[in-house]
């Protein structure tokens, strides 16, 4: 799968380029890496500078980890395979199973978090349970007609693979990190970050793996 | 007070066609604030269009016309240069007239 | 105010009486928005409460009434465009209905001799629904029904 | 449960991602269609001329403590010319030393020539109910007199130029809770968030289409909404802070924007979800 990725981000890369360069003539072509860094690092700085805390979120969250920081950089050109590699075992390192072995939790309440977008916003309650917004991205239950496309359809996720253990497993751990199996992924680490909690996951994991989840109808 | 209204009145075949948009919150009295405690309601309740003094269009709403009304409809009659006027009033008693020439 | 009196004034002509008056300075704008705004309808939550309230039986479904211009799918329950257009002869009112809202009447248009029975606005909806156009014609009451969706939009939050 | 090796795991998943029924699909293309018709609906009548009448009004009329009207407000070509001006928009101003777009324009006007404080002319810069924005009103009337106008951003001044690299950058950061950057939503073609298409805003065509289409009445929110609006709530959904008003980055960002919708016909203020 990441080949597949990497590939999409090189295509990617050159096409920004190559209009890049008709912008600007030969600006762009003759910028080096040196240039780059700085201009890099230059964009960071006005970046903290223009933003203020407001609500739950403090400024801190413009400090990048290592994972967002390369990218961040790499964004924009080929992602060497090094550098993926680097970053999918950063990431698999961080994955926690659960301590009593379950993982599959209720797909009901699973689907409710897949609904909502709440959570960690400047706009929002920290006190109220942050959501997932899974169909923001994922084509799920099939009921749901509003969902988008950003991420691959998970409709009959679990029916299409399997109720393994294996299955479930990966499951957990693709919630739980999605840096782990694709460097650069679009997909939030929702276990890592601690956007969501235990229980949530394995909620979200049953919506995917529950047999009886609307999404493996 | 009130905004103006936007309102266009064109003559199409032998009829004239008028379009207005009204500057209004429309708030149902259904929705809560930050605090929980409900918005009060604010809503137009009628809306008159006459022409030459003659009602062409009566209509009472509710609160789930949405925010910044729209209405488009026609009626028999009407030439350019004469006008179209337009009243609404709201559950506060606000109220507001605005006129067109028709074109 | 009372009802009597409404009953009098729109009996003495309706609301060229009412205008009279109110420039006249005998009615302030919030009397005459009073005796013409139909509160008991309003504040209906089904079509039989609704039908009660604006004076009529049970309307008759009517393939002489269409929408246009009116969406399957609301992008947004804010704003959901609705255009009714009715063919039954003599029409008189055309209401737009909202089965699922915490109230289901949304508005009504009295439309007078000389005005065609087609028009357009936009409405709210809570949630996925039927929408009624409710046709009175000659004094008797006619119905079209569509389902619009409601979608839940952006980022969700 | 701890010996348990993801990476095994990946290396087993089979992506037998088949799964969409006919059904679904045909399910799917009908939504797309009849969301197409409920924009299409929208079209007829835009409130964002209600904004456009306030802003025309406000502009001509004395304010501020020097009771000055924007008549000499410059933006860029000339002062009072309206007509064309967003379209360059943003641009460098000698006077103020800074590359600026319209609304931080807006306020320098204010401020220096109307004689208001900065922060009476940033109270409101994002309307809501019973809170009205000046700015919001005055963006919509500035940017209608740009309508049909090709976008045309001078990106051969180094201050332009260099503030549209550095948005470019800005444009990939990824920070805070959810790893968000700008290109993840706007960084590929044909996806969409729910039912909402996303512009991708790395090609010229995708900025073009997004670019000239702000201002905007949001049906969504029953307010018209400018290009710093835009950017703002972007970075709220992106679990970041607030992004300052009129700040260098939200003016980097609009450059780049902006400058890669050069030579799109403008057609704003629209009406969106």
């Amino acid at each position: 799968m990441p080949a597949t990725k990497f590939r999409r981000i090189v295509i990617g890369a050159v096409t920004v380029v190559a209009v890049a360069g008709a912008l600007y003539g030969c600006a762009m072509s003759t910028m080096t890496s040196k240039d780059d860094a700085q201009l890099e690092s230059r964009a960071t700085a006005m970046l903290k500078s223009s933003f203020k805390a407001k609500g739950q979120v403090k400024l801190d969250r413009l400090d990048q980890d290592e994972t967002q920081r390369l990218c961040s950089e790499y964004a924009n050109q080929p992602l060497p395979p090094s550098v993926a590699e680097r970053i999918q075992k950063a990431n698999l390192a961080t994955v926690r199973f659960p301590a009593d072995g379950k993982l599959i939790g209720d797909w009901k309440s699973g689907e409710k978090i897949a609904q909502s977008g709440q959570g960690f916003q400047t706009s929002d309650d920290p006190s109220k349970p942050a959501g997932a917004n899974c169909y923001a991205c994922h084509q799920l239950a099939p009921d749901e007609l509003a969902y988008g496309t950003i991420g691959p359809s998970l409709y009959q996720f679990g029916k299409l693979r399997g109720y393994t253990d294996e299955m479930r497993k990966y499951a957990w751990s693709k919630v739980y990190n999605a840096e782990a199996f694709n460097a650069c992924s679009n997909m939030p680490r929702f276990g890592h970050r601690q956007i969501l909690t235990e229980q949530q996951l394995k909620d979200v994991v049953a919506l995917l793996m529950d047999p009886a989840s609307p999404v493996n109808h | 007070m009130a905004d103006p209204m936007k309102i266009r009145a064109n003559v199409v075949g032998d009829s004239t066609e008028v379009k207005v948009l009204m500057n209004h919150e429309m708030e149902t009295g259904q929705r809560k604030d930050a605090q929980g405690k409900i918005i009060p309601g604010w809503f137009i309740q009628n809306v008159k269009v006459t022409h030459n003094d003659k009602v062409v269009l009566d209509a009472q709403w509710g609160p789930a016309v949405a925010k910044n009304p729209f209405l488009s409809f026609k009626f028999k009659g009407g030439a350019k240069g004469e006008k179209v006027r337009i009243t609404w009033t709201d559950n506060r008693n606000d109220t507001r007239t605005d006129e067109a020439t028709i074109a | 105010m009372d009802k009597k009196r409404r009953e009098v004034l729109k009996a003495g002509g309706g609301m060229t009486l009412l205008m009279l008056l109110a420039a006249a300075g005998w009615l302030r704008p919030g009397d005459v928005r009073a005796a013409d705004w139909n509160k008991a309808a309003f504040d209906t939550k089904t079509m039989d409460e609704t039908m009660k309230a604006l004076g009529g039986g049970t309307p008759v479904p009517s393939n002489d009434i269409a929408f246009f211009s009116t969406p399957d799918i609301a992008e947004n329950g804010a704003v959901v465009p609705i255009g009714i257009t009715s063919k039954v002869p003599k029409t008189e009112s055309i209401a737009i209905l909202v089965e699922k809202n915490p109230n289901m009447l949304a508005a009504t248009f009295d439309i007078p001799a000389g005005t065609e029975p087609s028009l357009s606005t936009r409405i709210k909806m809570g949630q996925t629904s039927n929408v009624y156009a409710l046709v009175k014609a000659d004094g008797k009451y006619y119905v079209a029904s569509k389902e619009i969706k409601v979608t839940l939009g952006g980022c969700g939050g | 449960m701890k010996d348990m090796h993801p990476r095994k795991l990946a290396a087993g998943v089979v992506v037998a991602v088949l799964g969409v029924t006919i059904g679904v699909a045909l399910a799917q293309t009908s939504t797309v269609d009849e969301i197409a018709k409920y924009r299409e609906a929208l079209q007829d009548g835009n409130p964002a001329e209600l904004w456009e009448a306030r802003g025309e009004e406000m502009w001509t009329k004395p304010r501020g403590p020097k009771q000055v009207s924007f008549a000499r407000c410059d933006l860029g070509m000339g002062p009072g010319v309206v007509k064309g001006a967003y379209a360059h928009l943003p641009r460098y101003f000698a006077d103020a030393r800074r590359v600026m777009d319209l609304e931080t324009r807006l306020v320098w006007c204010m401020v220096n020539e109307q004689g208001m404080s900065e922060a009476d002319a940033t109270k409101t810069t994002f309307g809501g109910p019973g809170r009205r924005s000046d700015i919001e009103a005055l963006a919509a009337y500035v940017s209608g007199q740009s309508r049909g106008v090709k976008i045309d951003v001078a990106l051969d001044e180094p201050h332009v130029r260099d503030m549209y690299q550095l948005g470019e950058k800005m444009f990939f950061f990824r920070g805070g809770t959810h790893d968000f950057a700008c290109a993840t939503c706007h960084g590929d073609d044909g996806k969409r968030i729910r039912l909402q298409d996303l512009p991708n805003l790395t090609t010229v065509e995708g900025a073009r289409k997004a670019y000239s289409t702000w201002p905007a009445y949001r049906v969504s929110q029953g307010e018209l909404r400018t290009f710093q609006w835009r950017l703002n709530d972007c970075f709220r959904q992106q679990r970041f802070p607030d992004l300052v008003f009129g700040s260098d980055a939200s003016i980097a960002l609009t450059a780049y924007l902006a400058g890669r919708a050069n030579g799109a016909s403008f057609d704003a203020p629209a009406i969106k979800r």
